[in-house]
Formats: structure tokens, C-alpha cells, sequence
């Protein structure tokens, strides 16, 4: 066992408990809160996997802002501090058979793919990845027009959030 | 050094929770919840291939950012749509939310 | 920057501020008219700079800078756009770029910029003036700013977007699309307050009688287009071309000309058109409804200049089978329409009231001299004295627009009820608006070839002696009685105007107008002056050689053999001198003691030759009866009543009858029974169908994705059990 | 390496010698030396609140003509300390309904946000806690820790004042992060990296001189994130008692108050930083320990400005405080950004065509920079004119409450 691995088995067993938390929280708020502790989470193995830019994006938005509106939309949602019954469905038990089955399905394909056990190669370059990206996002070779796509999906939905959620004044 | 298929295993697990999530949850919002932790266990997915598979290219990390945007958008929207409805019918699960059906 | 990138890049300013103007700016006045005197300002530097470069270029003629893009593919060859800056277009180029920069800038003026609101202007009306009170509590009627101001400018800015791209071409065909894009501008321009009715009925007259010159055009282009294959200069005016032209017989043998005669005719037609000579000159009058500036740009400086340097660019075609100074057919009509018109103009001139139709009329003739100098083969006359006449004639007309509105300010102020326009309600201008009267002075003087220090006599002087020297005796005549009357009328229009004593209240209240009017006015006496220095002919007397004659030279030069230059005659001089000193001197003589209210003296003097010409010849009147009566008469009981009404509609019914009897039939024996049957056989099952699976739809988006995640899991059982199974 | 001229590094290397002479792995002592950096910072920054804590309120005291904390130390210099003792000694209370365990993560979120800014601060050329390569990202990812604090604060605390003073904290956080993020673009931009010490280290001329509005619109946005006066509508006292830390008592208001003085503080620094060259000035190639008073002469200079204002600006109302984010500061620093790329794009494009020595460069671009934000200002003048607010209608004269009585004629002469 390396550090490396301590430090993943750690942070995946926090990650993981966090989440089935979020999904099992009877208070929305909490689920929110071990949200953001599965975000951190997700935010440290992208640190592990060399990808520090991503981790501090994964931060900025998921935390900064995907969660906070989280919380907000549940304040704004629901009487405060007032626990609801059951927040599962009756057919509970269906929805956890499909997701076991779908964990098995997927581990099934995994482990019978050849690259499924294989180790990081030797990363070159570190300080120049960042500013590689960057440019793959604006050249018109690589990914530009997703990139375009991206900002102008992003625009309709500010604008669509901003028209859906606003009061209409008659 | 931690192999690929500790990233993947993960991955995978994170997904089903999240998925769990979205089939279960009576509130609409923790739906959206895990949406997101489908969303993150995607994103780990394409991080982790990318390191170990193709570090020299840069495939990966774009879709990541571009995960990144879906993400934000889909939280915008639907959070507002949410607030739509709850400002309508006074409800925010989703089984109340039923009128487009025969 | 190379050259031919800044003549690139010419027009496109006031395209830009076109669209910026129209788009964007159009409330906002001040930004309007910065955007569009700016862009004026680029394009006028850019072609400062192409027009000193050109200069500086030895045989520009046979070296012109040009630039070549392809177009439009047709087939597999490539309709080539492209520019082309020779002698000529650098010359055009020169006067084109300062007259449209300062009628920009005295449009800033003419439209009242600073002025306030008028309290009952409409859009599509001349502005009434505005009542404001000073410190006093006086109330005072002042003029009022142009309620479309913003709107003229862009229109202008099109136009010059227009006459650039038609300077700058190096092909017939952008040639035709800066010409027509001039013509709607005349049209929006001329109908600019298209709330009065003479303004709308002179633009639709002024649009259909160019059209008529541009069908001619447009068909003597296609004519070239189907016999060359190109219709890039460079190409027609290769030699075996002009050759191979002149030699084959036109299309159908008609009138037996030569094929190179036949396209100049038609060519030149839309020259008639577009400079209004005889017989479509009907237009330029009329065209001046529209505001000053748009006469002076359109109808005097630019526009109508185009006609003559588009009939000076085709020379080459025109002259092609010429042999020993002999006119070919399509330079002897250019010479009998051009003269004719030179003197035709000039007699309605002298009888006209209105100061700018008088200049209207003037330009006319003017134009008329230079299309019978190109006729008798007087390349470099007939181009030098474009330029002059571009110059001079913008002074005058802008001139002119200044007085009008010095004395509409006085009819402002006073109250009273004249034409503003009408020479006979003016005079004493001259201590009233010094600047407009000195510069209205050096034009007219310039028009009417006031000896030695004006252009005008320069270039009047070399198509005389033009057609003195190369013995063309009727057309010296007719030219020469033109410049008589054309010093005459001039005279007149000063005297009336700026001599003697004010006859009206309004002229005695006339006041100088603003900067940005003399500014301009100033700037263009000055070239008035000026630029006929540079064309004196050589072996003049004394003065002759002391300016080498650089027009003679460089615009010479744009011909494949430069045209030698006439020996000195003393006869052309003298008539020159007599004429315009005879002229001025009787004009002043004539009108110097007009009083307020008499008659025209003239009009005693000719009796009803004089109501002849003052009505024009009664060509509009002429025009009506022959042409727009029967063609109305033809379409209202022709077209409408028995083609259209009886032929067109019978043969329709007729065919409608039929198809309804026909669906009928389809109807009650195909469609009900079969097509029908069938839909309403698959509607019902869809409806059974459908009844016995909604029990599926429950409207809970999460079982839907359980239901489709059950699916998906079968799809990826086999997928995992065969593939990975093997 | 003389212990003159950097104390600091010559003791990290000593320190990190011995240890490794102790047999340990370098990984290791590397660990250990950060963990003593950065309790060395954090007992730092906390010391140092001790300090601003006092002078602010001195400062305060001094504006509204009081003579401020003047008992304890001379001048009062240790005034802050009875008060730490008595927080210390204070109940905790805990409102009945409330979120224990929120309840109590809230405070500590709120001060570590701003302590974790601390890491990335470069205090001189070799004293770095670390010098992260997307550290302005950083910054911004560790203001939205902050947010989630104040927000999990008003919620938790089950009383309707914090929640309001928590929604208003929100709206005015996250709003006000998306224009400090475009300002600091801009140095970002001009500095060609997002390391802030690489961007101190590119400040040949100060980022102010060449982008005077980005500075402060950065200012200006940190002032809104640190939620003080005039941006102090989370905890408006007279709306909202205390916004949400109303129901916050003892060591737990305490870490609040400290954490509201420090972010002071620590906004202060980044503002020197990123835009006053940090520690750079004369001699610091030779002394790098020179840095540190720089860095902090010009931190404190800032830090004074953001003390008057506080002290002397009235508090915005909410729908003012987002109109002018939105509408005003956002679109400005858009433009301002778009602008700047275009700008220096440009600039590189032409340098090799100007033969320019090459001392005046930098002094060339900060010119032509300076004259874009002229320009924009100019412009944004210009614009501002045009949506001026109409002049109110005057329905009635404001009556005084009271008046002054007539003084008596003596006095006047």
C-alpha cells in the first residue's frame, strides 16, 4: 500500500458513503451538505489523477455555485427544519435492483476489457497541459465548436433559468 | 500507484448511487442531486481514462469542461423549473407531478 | 498599404456608414453625420492617396494599377470583378473624392444641424421652421433641423458607395452595378420629401426615364458580353478585339453598322439617359425637388458625370474602325445628341425663373458639350472639361443652395409668402452673403469660360479648338452659340440674384449661412480656379508652356496612342473670348435694373418664343401625349380589358372548370370510399391500440426511466453475453 | 544564503536538513515543513486580527470624534484582548430546532475559507506557502467555501432573521463573484499566468497603472464578498438584528467576527498583490526578506482605504447593490476584459515592427493600457449621462425635526 492508495481508499470510502447519504438523507438540506462533501471528494481524486486545474474548477463550480443553489432551492422550496416523512418511493427496492444490476453490468464489461488494470503512465510536461488545453478549447481544429456549443447552452439556460424561475407580472 | 480500475470501480459505484438517487427520491430536487453525482462519476470516468490511456491528448479534459457546462446549465434550468412548479402547485415531488399522462 | 488594396477598400466606407446609419444610428443625428463625413474623409484620403500615386506613375496608360478577383463561376470560366486605376479613373477618382467630401459637409449645414426641432415638421416634408423666444420673449422663426436627417445621410453615403465602385471598376459590369445602385439612390434622394407631390412624381420620372437609357445599356453590355466573352476593359480594348469588332457586321445587319458601332449606340444610350441628353434630358429638371446638396451631387457632380465618363472609357470601342479622323457612326450620333443638346439646353436655360433649374438646364448643356467633343474625337477635351465641369457646377449648385437658404431664413423671419427659389425674388444678395456671392461669382464665371484665370474657359476653349482644328464647322458653330447663351444665362442668374437692389423683404432679410455650407463653397472656388492650370494648351500664347499641360499628357496617356496635341489657332481663342465676355456683358447689361415685380426683359424682347422655351419646348407635354396617354390607354383597354380580363382569365376558368369536375369525380368515387376507408381503418386501430397500453403512461418521469433502464439492461445483457461470452 | 537577508528559508532548509540527517523521507519532512508554514500562518493571521481589530476601531473612533479604545496598553493597543477572554468565557448557546452539527461547521467554514486564501499569498520573492499554477482560480474556489459557510450559518440557526440575513448573503456573494472573477481575469491576461506569484513577479509596472478599473472592480466585488459596510446587508442590524449570526454566542461569534476581519484584511493583501506588485519594490532582489514589509506597507495602505470606507460610507439598499453589480460592474468588466485581450493581442503583434528598447516595453503597454481604460471610462461616463436618473418630483419641502434656536445676538458679534 502506498500513500497514494491510502489517500484514495480514504477519500473513495468518504466519497462513496457520502454519497449513498445524499441519497437516502431525509433532510434535503443535509442531502445537500453530503453533496458537497461527495463533490470534495470527487474534487481530491482529480488531484490524485494529476488534473489540479479540475479540481479547483470542480470546486468553483460544483461547490461555489451548483451546490449553494442547491441549498437555495431547497430553502426556498420547502418550510425550514421541517422533516418530511419517507423521501423514497414505494418501489424503493426496484430502483435499488436496477442500480445493483447496473453496477454488475458495468463491472461485468470492465473487467473484461484488457486496459482495465492498467497504470498511469508518466505524465510530461506539467506546466504546459494547462495552456494546451486552453488552446485545444479555441483552435478550430480540435474543439472549438463544442466549446461555442458549451457558451451558447449556457447562455439559453441563464436566460431560460432567469424567464422560468422569474415572477410573471401580469 | 493506484491502478485504472480502482478510478473505474469507483466510478461505477458513484454512478449506480446516483442513479439510485434519481430513481428513488420522491424530491424533485434531490433528483437533480443525483443527476449531479451521475455527472461526477462521468466526469472521474473521462479524468481517469484520459491520464492513463492518452495523456498526451487532450480529448478528456475537454469533454470534462464541457461536462462542466452541461452540469451548470442542466442545474440552472431545472432548479428553476423546480421553483416554477413549486410556486404553482405547491410541490416539489415528482410523482406530483403527473399532468401530462392519460 | 499597395494601391490597389486602399482602391479596394474605397468604396467601402460609406457602404459601412450606410448600414451603421441605417441600422444603427439612425436616431442619433450627430452620430449619423460623424459616421458618414468620416467615412467620406477615409475614402477621400484613400484617394488622395491612389490619385498621388497615380501621378507619380510613369505610363500609368499602359501600366494602370489593377487587381482581379474572381466572382461568379459561369461554366468553367470566372466572372472576374476588379479594380482598374488608370489616368482616367485617377482623374475621376480625384474630382469625384473632393466634390462628395464637401457636399457631406455642407449637408451638415443645408440640413440645419444645431437647429432645433420644428414644431410641425413631418417626416417626408421640408422643414417649416422652428418658433423659438431669445432673452427678450421675442419669438422668432428660425429655420428647423431636417426631420429625417439622419436618414439623407445614409442615402448619401449609399450614393457614394456607388459612384466609388463605378470610378474603381475595372469591368462594365460593376460599372453597371455602381450605376444603378446611383440611380435608386437619385431616386430616394430626388423623393426625399416624398411628402409633396412634385417630389414623388419627379422621382418616379427621373427612375423611369434612366431606366429607359439603362435597358439600351444593359442590352449593349450583354452584346459585348456574348461577342468578347469578358467584359473586363483590358480586354475589350485589346487591339484584335476592337479590330474584330469593327469588322463584323452588327447582329441582323441593322442599319448595316458594324458590331462595335451597334454595342457604342447602345452604350451610349444609357448615357442619354443617365446625363439627360436630348431626348431623355426630361428628368434632370424635375430632379431637382430634392434637397441642394443632392442636386449638386447627383445631378451635377457625380451622377450624371457618370454618364460621360462611362461613354469616355468606351472610347476605344466607340472609335474602333475609325480611320483618319473620320467619325464612326456611333461618334457621329454622339456629336449630332451632344451638340444638339448643348444648344437646346441653353435656349431653355435663358428662360427659366427658378435659380436651380437654370442650373439644371445649364448642366444639361454642359454635358451635351462634352458628349459632342468625345463625338468629334476630343478625348482629352471632353474628360478635362468633365473635371472642370464637376468642379463648377458643385460650386454652383451648392452655391445656389446657399442662397436658398439665405433666403428662406429671410422668408422665415419676414413671413412672407415667395418661392425662395425664384431668381426674380431676390437680389442684393451680394452684401448680404459675401462668401456664397464671391464663390457663386468664380463659378459662374468658370461656366460661362470668363477668360484666362477660370477652368471652365480652359476646357470650353480646348473642345473648341477641338472642333475647330479638326474641321468640324457645324458643330464649332452650335457649340459656340451654346457658350453665348450659356455666358448669358449665367450673367442673368448673377445679376438677378446677387446685383442691384433686394426685391423682396425676404432677400433684404437673407443672412450668410453657417461654416459648414462656405466652407465647402470656398474649398471648390478655389478648384474652379484652379485646376484649369493644369490643362493649358501648350502653344497658347505667352502663357502657354509656363504649367506644363499635365491633363493633356496623363489623361492622354489612358488611350493606347496618346492623341497629339493641336497646333495653336488664334480663331477658336477669339470666339471663346467673344462669346463669354459678349455674354457676360449682355447678361449684365439686360437684367442690371431688374426692378421687384417687373417682367423678364427677355420675355418682351422674344414674345412667345420666349413662353417656348420657358415651357421647355413642351417636351413633358410632348412626352404625355405620345408616350404616357397611349401607354396608359394601351394597358387600362389592351392588357387589361382583352388580354388579361378576356384571354388570360377565360383560358384559367376554363381550366378551373375542368380540374373541379374532375376532383369531383376523383372525390366521390376514389377518395370517400378508398383513401377514407383506409385512414379511418388505421385511426380506429391506432385508438384501440392505444386504449389498451395508456395504462403505461403514468406521468411519473421516474418510472419512465425504471421502464427504460429494464430495457436498456436487456439490450446490454446481450451485448455482454455474446460478445464477451465468445 | 545569508540568514540576514531571508531569515525564513534559511530556517525551512535548516530545519528540513536536520530532518532528513534524521533519517526520515524527503516526502515526509516536505509534509512536515508545510504543516509548520502553515500553523505559522494561520497563528499569523489570527495575531495580526488582533491587531487590525484594534486599529480599526480606533480609526472608527477617530472619524465619529470618539477617542476609541484607549484603557487597555497605551493607546488602547490591548483592548482586544479583554474582549478575546470574555468571548472565551461566554455561553454557548444553542437556539432550540437548530441544526447542531451545521450549527456548529458554520463558523469554522467561515474563518478557514479566508485562512485557506492565506496559502497562496506570496509574502516576499521566497516566502510562498505554495505557489499553485491556477492560483487566482484558487482564490475564487476558496471565496465560495465562505459563501457556503454564511449560508449554512442563517439556515442552521432556525430563526428567520439569519435565514434573511442567509438569502440576501447568497444573492450577494454569488452575484458579486462573477465580476471579481472577470477583474481578475484581466491581471491573469496581463500577467500571462494564473500563479499569483508569477503574476507578482510580472508587475515590472504595477497592474493598477495598467488596468486602473479592473482593480477596482476587483476592490469593489472583495469589499461585497467580505459583506462589510457598505455592502453589509447580510447582517443590517437594523432590519435584521444581526443577519445570520444572530444566534451565535461565544467563541462561535467570536470565529465570525474574527473571520469578517480578517477576510478585511486578506482582501487588503490580494488587492496589493495582484494589482500594487505585492512585494516587490527597491532592494528586494538583495534582501528578499524586504518583501515582507513592502507587501505589507502596501497591504496596510489598502487595508486603510477598506476601514473608510466602511466607516464612512451608508449601506445599500439590496435591489442598488444588485442592480449595480449586474447591471453596471458585470458589463463593465466584460467589456473591460474583452477589450484588454484585444488590446494586448494586438500590442505583441506590432512590438516587432516598433523596435522599442527594451527597458520601455512594459512601459509602452502600461501607457497604451492605461489610455483603453481611459477610454472606457470615458465611454462608461458618457453612457452613465445618458441613463441618469430623472429628477424626482419635490411633492413637499422636507421639514427640519428640529431647528436650532436662534443663537443670541451677543454670540454673533
Amino acid at each position: 500500500m502506498t500513500p497514494e492508495q491510502i489517500i484514495f481508499l480514504i477519500v473513495a470510502v468518504v466519497t462513496l458513503v457520502a454519497g449513498v447519504s445524499v441519497v437516502t438523507s431525509r433532510n434535503l438540506i443535509h442531502s445537500a451538505l453530503w453533496l458537497i462533501l461527495a463533490l470534495f471528494g470527487v474534487a481530491v481524486f482529480y488531484v490524485l489523477l494529476e488534473a489540479g486545474f479540475f479540481a479547483v474548477i470542480q470546486v468553483i463550480v460544483y461547490i461555489g455555485a451548483i451546490a449553494i443553489l442547491f441549498i437555495f432551492a431547497s430553502m426556498l422550496t420547502r418550510r425550514v427544519m421541517q422533516d418530511t416523512g419517507h423521501q423514497s418511493n414505494k418501489n424503493w427496492w426496484l430502483g435499488a435492483l436496477i442500480a445493483f444490476g447496473l453496477l454488475v453490468g458495468i463491472t461485468l464489461v470492465l473487467v473484461n476489457w484488457q486496459g482495465f488494470t492498467s497504470l498511469a503512465p508518466v505524465l510530461a510536461n506539467q506546466s504546459e497541459r494547462l495552456s494546451q488545453l486552453g488552446l485545444a478549447l479555441v483552435s478550430p481544429d480540435l474543439y472549438v465548436l463544442p466549446f461555442e456549443l458549451a457558451s451558447v447552452l449556457l447562455v439559453a439556460a441563464m436566460i431560460g433559468a432567469i424567464f422560468v424561475a422569474g415572477e410573471k407580472k401580469q | 500507484m493506484i491502478p485504472l480500475s480502482w478510478y473505474l470501480i469507483f466510478a461505477a459505484i458513484l454512478f449506480c448511487i446516483g442513479l439510485y438517487g434519481v430513481l428513488v427520491r420522491k424530491n424533485a430536487i434531490a433528483i437533480l442531486m443525483g443527476i449531479e453525482l451521475m455527472l461526477n462519476s462521468v466526469n472521474i470516468n473521462l479524468i481517469a481514462f484520459w491520464r492513463y490511456r492518452s495523456p498526451d491528448g487532450i480529448a478528456g479534459q475537454a469533454f470534462a469542461i464541457i461536462v462542466f457546462a452541461v452540469a451548470a446549465a442542466e442545474v440552472a434550468v431545472g432548479l428553476a423549473l423546480i421553483i416554477s412548479i413549486y410556486r404553482r402547485r405547491s410541490s416539489v415531488v415528482a410523482d406530483d407531478m403527473n399532468l401530462m399522462k392519460w | 498599404m499597395s494601391t490597389e488594396l486602399i482602391t479596394w477598400l474605397l468604396p467601402l466606407p460609406p457602404l459601412l456608414a450606410f448600414f451603421m446609419i441605417v441600422l444603427l444610428t439612425n436616431r442619433y443625428k450627430a452620430l449619423s453625420h460623424s459616421l458618414a463625413v468620416g467615412a467620406a474623409i477615409l475614402s477621400w484620403l484613400g484617394s488622395m492617396v491612389v490619385f498621388f500615386r497615380a501621378i507619380a506613375t510613369e505610363h500609368l496608360g499602359t501600366n494602370p494599377f489593377a487587381s482581379v478577383l474572381n466572382w461568379l463561376p459561369t461554366g468553367d470560366s470566372w466572372l472576374q470583378i476588379g479594380i482598374r486605376i488608370d489616368p482616367l479613373s485617377a482623374a475621376t477618382l480625384f474630382f469625384v473624392a473632393w466634390t462628395v467630401l464637401m457636399i457631406f459637409i455642407y449637408s451638415v449645414g443645408y440640413h440645419n444641424y444645431g437647429q432645433p426641432p420644428g414644431d410641425h415638421d413631418k417626416k417626408g416634408l421640408q422643414p417649416h421652421g422652428a418658433i423659438v423666444a431669445d432673452e427678450h420673449g421675442h419669438k422668432h422663426v428660425v429655420p428647423s433641423i431636417e426631420p429625417m436627417y439622419s436618414r439623407f445621410f445614409a442615402f448619401i453615403g449609399l450614393f457614394a458607395f456607388g459612384m466609388y465602385t463605378l470610378v474603381v471598376s475595372d469591368n462594365l459590369l460593376t460599372l453597371f452595378v455602381g450605376w444603378e445602385i446611383m440611380g435608386l439612390c437619385s431616386y430616394l434622394l430626388i423623393g426625399f420629401w416624398y411628402q409633396k407631390p412634385t417630389a414623388r412624381a419627379a422621382m418616379i420620372k427621373a427612375f423611369m426615364t434612366t431606366r429607359v437609357g439603362d435597358v439600351f445599356m444593359l442590352l449593349g453590355i450583354a452584346y459585348l458580353y456574348t461577342s468578347v466573352g469578358s467584359l473586363s476593359y483590358s480586354e475589350i480594348f485589346k487591339p484584335e478585339t476592337l479590330l474584330r469588332l469593327s469588322e463584323t457586321p452588327a447582329i441582323g445587319g441593322f442599319l448595316g453598322l458594324s458590331a462595335a458601332g451597334l454595342m457604342g449606340i447602345l452604350l451610349f444610350i444609357g448615357t442619354i439617359g443617365k446625363s439627360a441628353q436630348w431626348p431623355l434630358h426630361v428628368w434632370l429638371p424635375d430632379a431637382m425637388e430634392g434637397p441642394t446638396p443632392v442636386s449638386a451631387m447627383i445631378h451635377a457632380a457625380t451622377m450624371v458625370s457618370a454618364g460621360v465618363y462611362m461613354v469616355i472609357r468606351m472610347f476605344p470601342l466607340l472609335q474602333a474602325g475609325s480611320e483618319h479622323g473620320l467619325l464612326t457612326p456611333a461618334m457621329t450620333v454622339m456629336t449630332i445628341i451632344g451638340a444638339f443638346t448643348a444648344i437646346f439646353a441653353a435656349t431653355i436655360a435663358v428662360a427659366q425663373n427658378d435659380i436651380k433649374r437654370v442650373l439644371a438646364y445649364s448642366t444639361i448643356s454642359q454635358l451635351g458639350y462634352m458628349i459632342a467633343a468625345l463625338g468629334i474625337g476630343a478625348y482629352v477635351a471632353a474628360a478635362f472639361h468633365l473635371v472642370t465641369h464637376a468642379f463648377f457646377k458643385a460650386l454652383l449648385f451648392l452655391g445656389s443652395g446657399s442662397v436658398i437658404h439665405g433666403v428662406e431664413h429671410g422668408v422665415l423671419h419676414t413671413g412672407e409668402h415667395v418661392d425662395p427659389q425664384d431668381m426674380f425674388n431676390m437680389g442684393g444678395l451680394r452684401k448680404k452673403m459675401p462668401i456664397t456671392f464671391w464663390t457663386f461669382l468664380i463659378g459662374g464665371f468658370a461656366l460661362s469660360g470668363f477668360p484666362l484665370v477660370t477652368a471652365g474657359f480652359w476646357s470650353k476653349d480646348e473642345i473648341l479648338a477641338d472642333a475647330f482644328g479638326h474641321g468640324h464647322w457645324v458643330v464649332f458653330i452650335v457649340l459656340a452659340l451654346a457658350a453665348l447663351l450659356t455666358a448669358f444665362y449665367t450673367m442673368r442668374q448673377i445679376t438677378l440674384t446677387f446685383l442691384g437692389e433686394p426685391r423682396t423683404e425676404s432677400a433684404h432679410h437673407a443672412k450668410e449661412t453657417p461654416w459648414t455650407m462656405t466652407l465647402p463653397l470656398i474649398i471648390l472656388a478655389i478648384f474652379a480656379v484652379a485646376i484649369g492650370w493644369a490643362g493649358i494648351s501648350e502653344s497658347f500664347p505667352v502663357i502657354g508652356g509656363i504649367i506644363p499641360n499635365i491633363v493633356h499628357e496623363f489623361i492622354g496617356g489612358t488611350l493606347a496612342e496618346v492623341p497629339e496635341a493641336l497646333p495653336f489657332s488664334i480663331w477658336p481663342l477669339i470666339v471663346s473670348l467673344v462669346v463669354a465676355l459678349g455674354g457676360l456683358t449682355l447678361g449684365w447689361l439686360v437684367y442690371r435694373n431688374q426692378k421687384a415685380g417687373a417682367e423678364d426683359p427677355l420675355k418682351i424682347a422674344l414674345g412667345p418664343v420666349h413662353s417656348l422655351l420657358k415651357n421647355k419646348y413642351y417636351f413633358d407635354e410632348i412626352y404625355d401625349t405620345i408616350l404616357v396617354r397611349p401607354a396608359y390607354w394601351l394597358a387600362d383597354n389592351f392588357t387589361n380589358q382583352i388580354l388579361d380580363r378576356g384571354i388570360i382569365d377565360g383560358i384559367l376558368h376554363f381550366i378551373a372548370r375542368v380540374a373541379s369536375n374532375v376532383g369531383t369525380i376523383f372525390r366521390n368515387y376514389f377518395d370517400k370510399p378508398v383513401v377514407n376507408g383506409f385512414g379511418d381503418f388505421v385511426g380506429e386501430g391506432v385508438k384501440k391500440v392505444g386504449r389498451n397500453i395508456k395504462v403505461f403512461q403514468t406521468g411519473r418521469v421516474q418510472q419512465y426511466l425504471v421502464m427504460a433502464l429494464v430495457l436498456a439492461f436487456g439490450a446490454m445483457f446481450y451485448f455482454v453475453f455474446t460478445f464477451f461470452g465468445q | 544564503m545569508n540568514f540576514i537577508s531571508d531569515p525564513i528559508t534559511f530556517i525551512a532548509n535548516w530545519l528540513g536538513n536536520l530532518l532528513l540527517s534524521w533519517g526520515l523521507s524527503q516526502t515526509f519532512v516536505t509534509v512536515i515543513l508545510k504543516f509548520i508554514g502553515a500553523g505559522l500562518v494561520g497563528t499569523f493571521g489570527f495575531a495580526l486580527v488582533i491587531f487590525t481589530i484594534w486599529l480599526e476601531r480606533k480609526l472608527y473612533g477617530r472619524i465619529q470624534d470618539r477617542l476609541g479604545p484607549n484603557r487597555v496598553g497605551p493607546w488602547g493597543i490591548f483592548q482586544t484582548f479583554p474582549d478575546m477572554i470574555k468571548i472565551f468565557t461566554k455561553e454557548y448557546i444553542t437556539p432550540v430546532g437548530a441544526d447542531k452539527v451545521v450549527y456548529n461547521l458554520a463558523p469554522i467554514l467561515s474563518v478557514s475559507a479566508v485562512l485557506l486564501t492565506w496559502a497562496v499569498i506570496p509574502f516576499a520573492p521566497t516566502i510562498v506557502g505554495t505557489e499553485v499554477n491556477v492560483g487566482v482560480l484558487y482564490l475564487v474556489a476558496v471565496g465560495a467555501i465562505g459563501a457556503l459557510g454564511i449560508i449554512l450559518a442563517g439556515w442552521s440557526s432556525n430563526n428567520k432573521y439569519s435565514l434573511l440575513g442567509a438569502f440576501r448573503a447568497v444573492a450577494q456573494v454569488v452575484s458579486y463573484e462573477v465580476p471579481m472573477v472577470l477583474a481578475l481575469l484581466v491581471p491573469v491576461l496581463l500577467g500571462r499566468s494564473m500563479g499569483v506569484n508569477s503574476l507578482v513577479n510580472a508587475q515590472s509596472v504595477w497592474f493598477i497603472v495598467l488596468s486602473p478599473i479592473a482593480a477596482l472592480i476587483f476592490f469593489t466585488s472583495s469589499m461585497a464578498e467580505t459583506g462589510r459596510a457598505p455592502f453589509d446587508l447580510l447582517e443590517a442590524e437594523s432590519e435584521l438584528v444581526a443577519g445570520y449570526q444572530t444566534e451565535y454566542s461565544g467563541l462561535k461569534f467570536g470565529m465570525f467576527y474574527v473571520g469578517e476581519f480578517l477576510h478585511a484584511f486578506t482582501i487588503s493583501a490580494l488587492t496589493a498583490t495582484i494589482f500594487f506588485g505585492g512585494w516587490r519594490g527597491p532592494w528586494t532582489e538583495q534582501v528578499p526578506i524586504l518583501g515582507v514589509a513592502w507587501f505589507f506597507i502596501k497591504t496596510f495602505i489598502v487595508y486603510f482605504v477598506v476601514v473608510l470606507i466602511r466607516i464612512s460610507m451608508p449601506r445599500l439598499r439590496i435591489d442598488q447593490m444588485l442592480n449595480f453589480n449586474w447591471k453596471f460592474l458585470t458589463p463593465l468588466a466584460l467589456v473591460l476584459l474583452v477589450l484588454t485581450a484585444v488590446l494586448d493581442k494586438a500590442f505583441y503583434l506590432v512590438l516587432p515592427s516598433l523596435n522599442l528598447l527594451e527597458a520601455a516595453i512594459p512601459w509602452v503597454r502600461a501607457g497604451m493600457h492605461l489610455l483603453l481604460n481611459l477610454f472606457i471610462v470615458i465611454i462608461t461616463v458618457q453612457l452613465l449621462k445618458s441613463y441618469k436618473i430623472k429628477s424626482v418630483q419635490v411633492v413637499a419641502k422636507p421639514k427640519p425635526i428640529a431647528v436650532a434656536p436662534e443663537p443670541p445676538a451677543s454670540v454673533i458679534s
